[in-house]
C-alpha cells in the first residue's frame, strides 16, 4: 500500500536552490579552485585570481584596457548585429521553403566550412585594413551559423498554429511577431549565447590579423611576450562584461518572454 | 614643403618598432623631409596583409617572401635592416655540446619546416656534422613563444627561435648551440647576411622618391643611434617588455650586432648563395618557382 | 468572375471536390474525399455529421482555403471574413487569452465586446492567464471566443461543444445562434452528437465513411428559435429511423 | 466571387525543386561566381577554381594533402565526439534542472568566453605539445556551445508529453530514446552542423599553434607563404569532405528521423 | 507503511485533498480542490462529472502520481499499473501509432493482442501511420488503445469517448466494460455524457465548481451488462430530477 502525503511547499525554497545565492556560491567556487590551481601550480604560467584581478584594475586605470575593450566590444556588437539580422532572415526562409533551401544549402555548408583565417584574410586583401572589413567578415563567419540554428528552428513549427494564423488571415508582419518569433525563441536564444561568444572569439582573430587596437591586439601582444597575467587578465574583464550582460539583460529578458511557461529558467 | 607621408606597418613591441619608435622620438623622419606613420599590428601576417591590401606602404620582412612574390608578378623589393636571425638554444645544463648531439633528440622549431633558419642549418649540420637534423632529429613546429615555454618547462631539448626569443632565452641561462653568423659563413657567404629588411613596391618608391629615401635615411641613422647611445636604449624599454635587466641586455647585445654593416650589393650576393640551399631544401614552395633569386629582390634605388 | 459586393453581404457556395488524398509518410495515397458535392446558402446554419476519421476536418480546411492541393472547385463569396475554431484550440501558448483574442478580432471589436463575450463564455477570469493555464474546457472556450470576436462572414466550428457540460454546452450553442442572427454569417458546423445537430441545423448534411461524400440532406425547416427541446427529440427519432447506421448507438 | 481550382498535383515537381537538380546547379553557380570574381580580380591572392583544384589534386597526388587531411579529420571527429557527449549530457541537465543550472550557469558562461587560444595555450603549457592536450582543448572550446544549445532544447520540451511517460512509468532509457531526444533533434541537429564546423576552425588553431601536421598547420605554413591557391585548395578538400559528409550521411538520417513531419527537409 | 500484495490484487483508494491550488505565471494562487475525500472501491467503475473547468483533470493527474505538490493524502494499493488516457491523445509524433501502443504495452501483450485490439477500435489501418496523419478521432482512440495495452490496474480516463460518432462511441464503451471485467481493474473516468456515465458507472461522483470538492456520489447498482437502454434513460431522469443544476440544459 503506497501512500502519499504531500504538503504544498509555499515559499519554502532551500537556499540552495534560490536565485542570486546560488549564483554567487557557484562564483566564488570558480574563484576558489582558480585559487586553489594556481597555489598549487605556484608558476608564472597559472596565475592567481587576485594576481590577476590586480592587473585587471591596474590596466584598467593606469593602461589601455578600457578603451581596448570598448573597441572590441563595439565590434562584437555591430557583428553581432548584422549576422543575426541577416542569418535570422535567411535561416527562416530556408527552414520554410524547402526549394529556397535546395538552391542555398551548399552555399551554406561551404561558408559554414570556410576557416575563419580564409575569410579573414579575403577581407582585408580586398577591403584594407578597415574597420569595415573587419566587421564584415566577422559577421560572415557568424552568419552561416545563424543559419543553420534557425533553419532548424523554422523547421519544427508547429504547422497547427501556421494553418491559424492562415485562416484567420493575420497579417505577414503579426504572424512572425506572434506566431512564428515565440516558437524560434529557443533558437534564436541559443544562437545569440553561441553567437556571442563565437563573434568574440573571431573578432580576436581579425584583431590579431589586421587591426592595431582591441582586447585580441593586446591578447596576442601579450602571447608574444608569454604574459599568461596580462592574457588571463584582459580575458575576465570581457568575460565580467559578458557575465553582466548575461546575467543583467539577457536571462531577465528571457525570463519575459518565456514566463507564459511558468516555469523558472 | 609638405613633409611625404610614410606609413609603416609594424609589430607591435617587435623590434622594428623599437627602431621606429625611436625615428619618432628623436623627429629624425621630419629631419629626413618624411612623416612616419606607424600602423601597430599583432602578428607578421597581419603586416603582409596590410602591404598586399594597399593599407601600409612598408613593412618588415625578409627577402625570401619578396623573391617569391616577385616571381609571382609582384614588384616588391627590399632594403636591409637587420642581420639579425634566430639560434638554436639549448637549455644551461644540456649535454648538448654540437648539432651531432641533437641526433635523436627532440627540437622545437618556430616558423615551421620551411623556416629558413631551420633549412639553413639542416644544410649546415649535413656538411659539417654530416647528419640530417630532419630525419635524426624529432621536431616540433608551434608558435614561438609556446616553444620557448616548452623548453623551460624542459619539454623541448633544444629550440631554434627566431632571435629576440633566443635572446630572452640567453638571458634565462640558454646557451647557444650554433649561431645563424658561422653557418652562413660555412655556406659561402662572405659576411652577415642581411635576412629581414623593409619591404615597399616599386612602383610607389619611385612614385615617392622623397619618401623612401627620406625613410631609408632616417632609419639608418635611427640605427646609428640606437648603436652608440644607451639612453636612447633606456627610452625604448618599456617597449622592450623585458623582464630583467639580463634580458635587456641580451635583447640590446643582439639588437646591436644585427644592424647591417655592409652595402646592399654585398648583401645581394650572398643571398643569391643563400638561395641556391633554400631551394633545394624548401623546395618551390618556398622560394617558388623562381631558380634564382628573382631579379630586383633588392632594391637599388636612386641615391642608395 | 470576380464580382464585387458590398461587404458583409454573403453569396453562394458551390463546392465539387472529385477528390482530396493524402499521401502519408509511408508514401502510400490516402483518398479521403471523392465526390462531395454541396451546396451551401448564405447565411445558413449547415452542420456536418460523419463517422469519426471521414473528412470533416479535411473538408473544412478546403473550404478555408487552407489547403489547395484536391482536385476541384470551390465557389464562394469573395472578400470572406472567417472564423474557424480548429478541433483542438491552437491558441497561442506565449499570448494570453484576451491577445489571442484580440489579435485576430474584428476591428470595430471593442474592449466591451471582449468582456460581453467572455462573460457569455464564462471565461471572464481567465482573460489574464496563458493557455497552458487553463483546462481544456476553457482552453476550446477561450478559441470560440476567438471566432466570434473575427465577426466572420463564413464561421467554421469543428465539434464546438466538446469537454463541456452539459449546462455550458446548451448556453454557448445559444450563444452561438446569437451571434449568427446578429450578422449575416453562414456557419458550418461538425458535430458527433446528433441532439446538438437538430438543435442548430438548417441543413444536416450527412457524410459517407471515407473516402466521404454527402449521403444526404436533411433540411429543418422550423426556425432554430422555435424549436423546443420536445421537437428536437422528435426530429432525433425521426433521423434515428431513418438513417439507423448513422445515429443508432 | 472567388473561385478555387485546384487539381492535385501529383509528382508535377517543377525541375527548379527537384533535390538533385536544384543542388548541382546551386553548386555550378558557386564555382561559375567563383570563376568570373578570379577573372575579374585577376590576382593571385583570388586564384580561380581550376587552378585551386588542380593545387589540390596534384598536392593530393604527389604532396602530403591526403595524410593532412586524414589527421585533421581524426582530431575533428574525436573532439566532435567528445564535446557533443558530454555538452549533450549536461545541456539536458542543466535544461531539467533549474537548480543544477543555477550552479553552473556562470561557469558555462565563463568557459564560453574563454577564447580558444586563452583554452589552448593553457592545454599545451600543462598537458605538454600532445595529441590529447590538442582534442581536448578543442573538445572544450566547443562543448559549451553544444550545453547552451541543448539546454534550450531541454527548456522547451512537451511537458504533456513528459506526463504522459511518467504516467506510463517508462523506464528512463526508453524515455529518453522515444521521448526526449526525437523532440532535441532539430537542437542537436544545429548543435551538430555548426558544431563540426566550428570544431573544425578550432583545430586549425590548434595545429597552428603547436602540431606539427594537420591542415591547419599546413594552412598556416602557406599563409606565411602568402599561398593563396594553396590555403584555398587545402580548405576545399575540406570543404568537399564537409559536403560529402552532409549529403550522404546528415541528410539522409535527417530525412529518416523527421520523416514523421511528412513535409520534404 | 508499505504491505506487499500479489501483483494484480487491488487495494482499497483512500483520498484525502485538504487543498491544490495552482500559481499562475502572474503569480496569482488559483484553489483548484478543496476538502476532496473520496473512497473508490477497488476495481469498481468511478465516474466523475462536474463542470468544465472545476478539477477534474488535476485530480486525474494527482492520482496518477504526476503531481505531488498538494495538501492533503492519497493512500492506495501499491505497484499499480496505471492506464491514463489523457484529454488530449498524447501520442509520440515520432512513432507509429502501433510502437505508440507497443512501447507503454504490458510484456505479455503480443502481436495478436494488438491486432484483436486495433481491430476493436476501427484503427487496424491505421497502426503504420504516424499520429499526425490521425484525424483527431483517430488519435483519441489510438490514446485508448494504449491505455488498454498497458493491462493496468488503475485506469483514468479523462473524457475517452468525445470527438466520436455514435455508433462508434457506443461499441468503445462496451469495449471499455470488456476490458475492465476481463481483470481485476479499478477505473476511474470523467464525461460529461449523463448517459454514457450512467450506462457506465457502478459509482458517480458529482463534483462542485472551482474549487472542487464532492457534492454527491450515486451508487448505480445494476450490473453493468444488465442495463438497457430503458433503464438508462430512466435513471437518467431520476437524476435530472434531483440534480438540476448539474444535468439540466
Ligand atoms: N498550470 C496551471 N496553472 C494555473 N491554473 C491552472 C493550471 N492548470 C489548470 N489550472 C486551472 O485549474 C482549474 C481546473 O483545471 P482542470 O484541467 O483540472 O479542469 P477540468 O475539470 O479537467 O476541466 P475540463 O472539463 O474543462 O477539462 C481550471 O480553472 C484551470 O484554469
Ligand atoms: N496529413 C495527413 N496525411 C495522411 N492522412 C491524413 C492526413 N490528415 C488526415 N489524414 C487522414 O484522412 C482521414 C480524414 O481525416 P479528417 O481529420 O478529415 O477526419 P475527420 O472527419 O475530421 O475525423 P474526426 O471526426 O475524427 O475528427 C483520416 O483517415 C486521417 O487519418
Ligand atoms: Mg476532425
Ligand atoms: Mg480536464
Amino acid at each position: 500500500m503506497t501512500i502519499t502525503q504531500s504538503k504544498i511547499r509555499r515559499d519554502a525554497r532551500p537556499w540552495a536552490s534560490s536565485g542570486p545565492v546560488v549564483t554567487l556560491i557557484s562564483f566564488a567556487g570558480f574563484v576558489a579552485v582558480w585559487f586553489l590551481a594556481a597555489y598549487i601550480a605556484d608558476s608564472k604560467l597559472l596565475p592567481g585570481p587576485v594576481e590577476v584581478v590586480e592587473f585587471t584594475i591596474d590596466e584598467a586605470v593606469n593602461g589601455p584596457l578600457l578603451s581596448e575593450l570598448g573597441i572590441t566590444l563595439w565590434r562584437v556588437a555591430a557583428a553581432f548585429v548584422i549576422a543575426m539580422a541577416i542569418g535570422s532572415v535567411i535561416g527562416i526562409a530556408m527552414g520554410e521553403s524547402v526549394v529556397l533551401n535546395r538552391w542555398l544549402d551548399s552555399w551554406l555548408i561551404v561558408l559554414l566550412n570556410l576557416p575563419a583565417l580564409v575569410i579573414i584574410i579575403l577581407a582585408y586583401v580586398w577591403f584594407g585594413l578597415t574597420e569595415a572589413a573587419a566587421i564584415g567578415a566577422v559577421a560572415l563567419n557568424k552568419i552561416p551559423n545563424v543559419i543553420v540554428t534557425l533553419r532548424e528552428g523554422a523547421r519544427s513549427l508547429d504547422p497547427g498554429l501556421d494553418e491559424m494564423a492562415r485562416a484567420y488571415r493575420m497579417p505577414a508582419m503579426e504572424r512572425l511577431k506572434h506566431v512564428i518569433l515565440p516558437q524560434l525563441q529557443p533558437y534564436i536564444a541559443a544562437a545569440s549565447r553561441t553567437g556571442l561568444s563565437l563573434i568574440w572569439k573571431i573578432v580576436l582573430v581579425v584583431e590579431l590579423l589586421g587591426r592595431s587596437n582591441g582586447v585580441g591586439f593586446q591578447l596576442h601582444l601579450n602571447f608574444q611576450l608569454f604574459n599568461v597575467t596580462a592574457i588571463l587578465g584582459y580575458t575576465i574583464a570581457f568575460v565580467a562584461v559578458m557575465l553582466a550582460i548575461e546575467f543583467f539583460l539577457v536571462q531577465p529578458f528571457e525570463r519575459y518572454t518565456t514566463r507564459w511557461r511558468n516555469r523558472p529558467v | 614643403a609638405q613633409d611625404d607621408e610614410v606609413s609603416v606597418g609594424v609589430l607591435k613591441f617587435g623590434t622594428v618598432s623599437w627602431l621606429l619608435d625611436t625615428i619618432q622620438h628623436y623627429k629624425l623622419d621630419e629631419k629626413a623631409g618624411v612623416k612616419l606613420d606607424m600602423l601597430p599590428l599583432a602578428s607578421n601576417q597581419a603586416t603582409a596583409v596590410g602591404l598586399q591590401g594597399g593599407s601600409v606602404d612598408i613593412i618588415a620582412t625578409d627577402w625570401l617572401w619578396v623573391s617569391r612574390e616577385r616571381a609571382g608578378g609582384s614588384d616588391f623589393t627590399f632594403s636591409p635592416f637587420t642581420t639579425a636571425l634566430g639560434a638554436i638554444m639549448v637549455p644551461p645544463d644540456s649535454p648538448i655540446q654540437t648539432l651531432g648531439d641533437l641526433k635523436g633528440k627532440t627540437l622545437g622549431i618556430a616558423g615551421g619546416p620551411l623556416d629558413k633558419s631551420w633549412l639553413l642549418i639542416v644544410a649546415y649540420a649535413k656538411r659539417t656534422a654530416n647528419i640530417d637534423l630532419r630525419t635524426e632529429t624529432r621536431q616540433v613546429f608551434g608558435a614561438p613563444p609556446l616553444l620557448s615555454e616548452k623548453a623551460i618547462q624542459g619539454e623541448l631539448d633544444a629550440v631554434l627561435n627566431y632571435w629576440p626569443y633566443a635572446a630572452r632565452l640567453e638571458a634565462k641561462g640558454f646557451k647557444d648551440l650554433i649561431g645563424l653568423e658561422d653557418v652562413v659563413e660555412e655556406l659561402g657567404a662572405k659576411g652577415e647576411v642581411s635576412m629581414v629588411g623593409f619591404v615597399f613596391s616599386e612602383d610607389w618608391a619611385e612614385d615617392n622618391p622623397k619618401a623612401i629615401k627620406g625613410f631609408l635615411e632616417a632609419a639608418a641613422e635611427a640605427n646609428e643611434l640606437l648603436a652608440t647611445s644607451d639612453e636612447a636604449w633606456e627610452r625604448l624599454r618599456p617597449m622592450m617588455k623585458a623582464e630583467d635587466q639580463a634580458t635587456f641586455e641580451a635583447l640590446r647585445r643582439r639588437y646591436r650586432e644585427g644592424i647591417p654593416e655592409r652595402t646592399t650589393a654585398q648583401n645581394e650576393a650572398d643571398a643569391k648563395v643563400l638561395y641556391r640551399f633554400l631551394r633545394e631544401l624548401g623546395g618551390e614552395r618556398l622560394v617558388g618557382p623562381s631558380e634564382q633569386l628573382a631579379p630586383g629582390t633588392f632594391w637599388i634605388g636612386k641615391g642608395s | 468572375m470576380n464580382v464585387t459586393r458590398p461587404v458583409g453581404e454573403t453569396g453562394r457556395f458551390e463546392i465539387d471536390i472529385a477528390e482530396k488524398t493524402y499521401t502519408g509518410a509511408n508514401g502510400v495515397p490516402v483518398p479521403v474525399i471523392r465526390d462531395f458535392r454541396l451546396q451551401i446558402k448564405p447565411e445558413s446554419m449547415t452542420v456536418l455529421m460523419g463517422p469519426s476519421g471521414c473528412g470533416k476536418t479535411t473538408f473544412l480546411r478546403i473550404l478555408a482555403g487552407l489547403d489547395h492541393n484536391f482536385d476541384g472547385s470551390i465557389e464562394m463569396p469573395e472578400e470572406t471574413r472567417i472564423g474557424f475554431m480548429f478541433q483542438e484550440p491552437r491558441l497561442l501558448p506565449w499570448r494570453k487569452v484576451r491577445r489571442n483574442i484580440e489579435l485576430v478580432a474584428d476591428e470595430a471589436f471593442t474592449e466591451e465586446d471582449l468582456l460581453i463575450l467572455a462573460d457569455a463564455l464564462n471565461i471572464a477570469d481567465k482573460l489574464d492567464v496563458y493557455p497552458g493555464e487553463l483546462s481544456l474546457g476553457l482552453a476550446r472556450r477561450a478559441a470560440l471566443a476567438r471566432a466570434f470576436a473575427t465577426r466572420p462572414n463564413l464561421l467554421l466550428l469543428d465539434e464546438p461543444f466538446v469537454s463541456l457540460d452539459e449546462p455550458t454546452a446548451d448556453r454557448l450553442r445559444r450563444l452561438l445562434l446569437e451571434v449568427w442572427e446578429a450578422r449575416p454569417t453562414t456557419a458550418v458546423l461538425v458535430t458527433h452528437n446528433p441532439r446538438e445537430a437538430v438543435m442548430l441545423a438548417d441543413e444536416l448534411v450527412l457524410l459517407s465513411p471515407r473516402p466521404t461524400h454527402v449521403l444526404e440532406t436533411v433540411p429543418v425547416d422550423v426556425p432554430q428559435n422555435e424549436r423546443t427541446p420536445a421537437m428536437i427529440e422528435e426530429i432525433y427519432s425521426d433521423l434515428l429511423k431513418r438513417y439507423p447506421e448513422n445515429f443508432a448507438a
